[in-house]
């Protein structure tokens, strides 16, 4: 087992541990949450590929790393855009859940 | 000595992760902050002996940048857990 | 070898397990600590692959700034003490994801593990911008030469999340500024704190940025650090959200980005192709470029944190 | 001389280790918060600060040893002032009740 199959291999488990808990949480908050562990998983399988990629006197592959630096920022302002589409959401309407029955319990109350 | 500096990083990074325990357990939120304070020193302690044995350069940098990120989430995590409100039933004493 | 293997296992380990706590956690609070440990050992696992920037970046970005949006919004919603709604997946529906979602991992798994020998490498066609623009660190110079386009356009990517943002927010409150990040009465021991870390840290950022060209770091990361103490100085109160119809804010924003765009622009007229940078003032230049980057990102991580204006634009 | 070095360097690492292990049982192990952040501090402190003077005698050159030392004294800061909101935290809680 090299360096590069147990980062390949964590990464994997991150993706499918990130994609399963955007799938199943109920709060969208969660969800933001579970799709950036999902996010950083793809982003440590570049990392393993620039790894790999070793040459002309580098350590690593500088371009997949240069991409995940790009791509951590845009991960950073997607999540940004959905934590304020949540906010407003919970303005609106006073929940921020996608469980449709304890949306409309709330939608009754606190309409602050 | 390169292995001693590598096992020392790795032997301090595992201890305090160790008390991540912690933030199964909590019960209050505060422990559960301590615990990821204590993972944020440790780390860079560890970052830094990984740096001196392996001699790739920058990684102090990133220690450093650790140091000052480390303190940013805790300052956050204070600034909300410690709010108005303080409704969590922590269970120690 | 076997001791470093082991290493290296335990830290993949800690790295899944913390990340597995952090999606099943059952109280929000529980999964935002466990997601900023993550962050953290995400970091380390960076340095472990030989990827320092990344490390930086992922240290401060990845865990911190995105931390504490989450955490900054569970505040605001008062949700991380109450209880959360009940799971809505029943059992077969979460078996469903979950069959789903191992599929997924094993099938990357395989991927990862049998990727073709020799690697395929893009290094020396990056290496070929390190040289002609005399610079040291090969990720600056593929981030500014050889892929510059793309981080051209991803500067661009994040102005746009910002108005973004900022439109999310109500009619009545455009150009107004965002509600405060801190309470009303900050701790003395947090004003004190910010006092003595933000100057500490803005000395930090640059010095994070200068060192760019020839060894790890660059505006991306030097940028996030500034952007971070610009938020604990708001935490504090010590200076609050500005108003986004600032003139000097808007221009500070699209900066980073406009001055990208006039450089690649000038390309032709100095004798070379769109993007491409007058011989012999390589270096300067890409350093001219990328103050201006750091400065764009200073001015947007905080206000994707911040959020959309909630106060009225007239005091 | 520089087997003297490397063994003041084994010796602060091992110390600081030893406090970062004491942190973390004490975090585990201690039974209220207030002393768990006292333990907290002491691994804060001490830990990193015998870590860094074992490896200021390896740093290459005066400014690499200065940055070690900014960087304790950046840790310093923030654990103390951490410390301090989180244990005024603890007491409102406890005036609380």
């Amino acid at each position: 087992m090299s360096v590069s199959s147990i980062a390949g291999i964590a990464g994997a488990m991150l993706v499918g541990l990130g994609l399963y808990g955007f799938i199943v949480s109920p709060q969208l908050l969660r969800k933001v949450l579970a799709f950036s562990v999902l996010g950083s998983g793809v982003f440590l399988l570049f990392g393993v590929v620039a790894r790999r990629g070793a040459g002309a006197g580098f350590h690593a592959d500088p371009v997949p790393q240069a991409l995940v630096i790009t791509g951590i920022v845009v991960a950073f302002a997607a999540s940004a855009i959905a934590v304020a589409l949540i906010l407003r959401l919970y303005a609106e309407t006073g929940g921020v859940t996608l469980d449709p029955d304890a949306w409309s319990k709330d939608r009754g109350q606190s309409q602050e | 000595m390169t292995h001693i500096l590598y096992l020392a990083a790795g032997f301090i990074l595992l201890t305090v992760a160790a008390g991540l325990v912690r933030v199964l357990y909590g019960p209050g939120e505060v422990d559960r902050m301590m615990a990821v304070q204590l993972l944020g020193t440790g780390g860079i302690a560890a970052l830094l002996l990984a740096a001196s044995a392996s001699g790739v350069a920058g990684v102090e940098d990133a220690a450093l940048g650790l140091a000052l990120l480390a303190a940013f989430a805790s300052i956050a995590f204070v600034n909300s857990a410690s709010s108005d409100s303080d409704p969590d039933g922590a269970r120690d004493g | 070898m076997t001791f470093y293997r082991a290493l290296d296992l335990s830290l993949a380990l800690l790295v899944v397990g913390i990340a597995a706590w952090t999606v099943l956690s059952r109280d929000l609070f529980g999964a935002v600590v466990g997601y900023v440990a993550y962050g953290l050992l995400l970091a380390i696992v960076w340095v472990r692959l030989l990827a320092p920037d990344v490390a930086l970046t992922e240290a401060a970005i990845g865990g911190g700034a995105t931390g504490v949006l989450i955490i900054a919004a569970g505040s605001r919603l008062r949700s991380m003490q109450t209880s959360e709604p009940g799971d809505t997946a029943n059992g077969i529906q979460k078996a469903l994801a979950a069959a789903l979602s191992a599929l997924v991992a094993i099938a990357l798994a395989a991927v990862m593990l049998l990727l073709p020998e020799p690697a395929p490498t893009l290094a020396p066609q990056a290496a070929g911008g390190l040289e002609a623009a005399g610079l040291g660190n090969p990720v600056t110079a593929t981030l500014m030469v050889y892929r510059g386009f793309d981080t051209m356009l991803e500067k661009a990517v994040l102005v746009l999340a910002v108005v973004g943002v900022w439109s999310i927010g109500p009619d009545r409150f455009w150009g107004g500024a965002p509600a405060p990040l801190g309470r009303t009465r900050p701790k003395r021991a947090l004003v004190f704190l910010a006092q003595m870390i933000a100057p500490l840290g803005v000395l930090i950022g640059l010095h994070i940025f200068w060192v760019s060209a020839d060894e790890p770091g660059g505006a991306f990361q030097g940028g996030a650090i500034l952007a971070a103490m610009w938020i604990i100085v708001m935490i504090a109160r010590l200076a609050d959200p500005p108003r986004v119809g600032s003139r000097a804010l808007r221009l500070a924003l699209v900066s980073g980005p406009a001055v990208f765009v006039i450089v690649a622009l000038l390309g032709p007229f100095l004798g070379g192709s769109f993007l491409s940078y007058p011989p012999g003032f390589v270096k300067p230049v890409i350093l001219f470029v990328e103050a201006f980057m750091l400065l764009s990102i200073a001015a947007a991580i905080p206000l994707l944190i911040a959020g959309p204006p909630l106060r009225s634009p007239r005091p | 001389m520089t087997l003297a070095l490397d063994i003041f360097s084994l010796l602060a690492i091992a110390a600081g280790a030893f406090f970062f292990l004491a942190g973390t049982v004490a975090l585990l192990r201690f039974p209220d918060s207030l002393s768990r952040l006292h333990a907290l501090t002491k691994a804060d402190n001490l830990g990193l600060g015998l870590v860094v003077l074992g490896l200021l005698p390896r740093a290459d050159g005066p400014l690499a040893a200065m940055k070690l030392v900014i960087l304790w004294g950046l840790v310093q800061l923030s654990s103390g002032a951490v410390a301090q909101m989180i244990g005024a935290a603890l007491r409102r809680r406890e005036a609380a009740r």
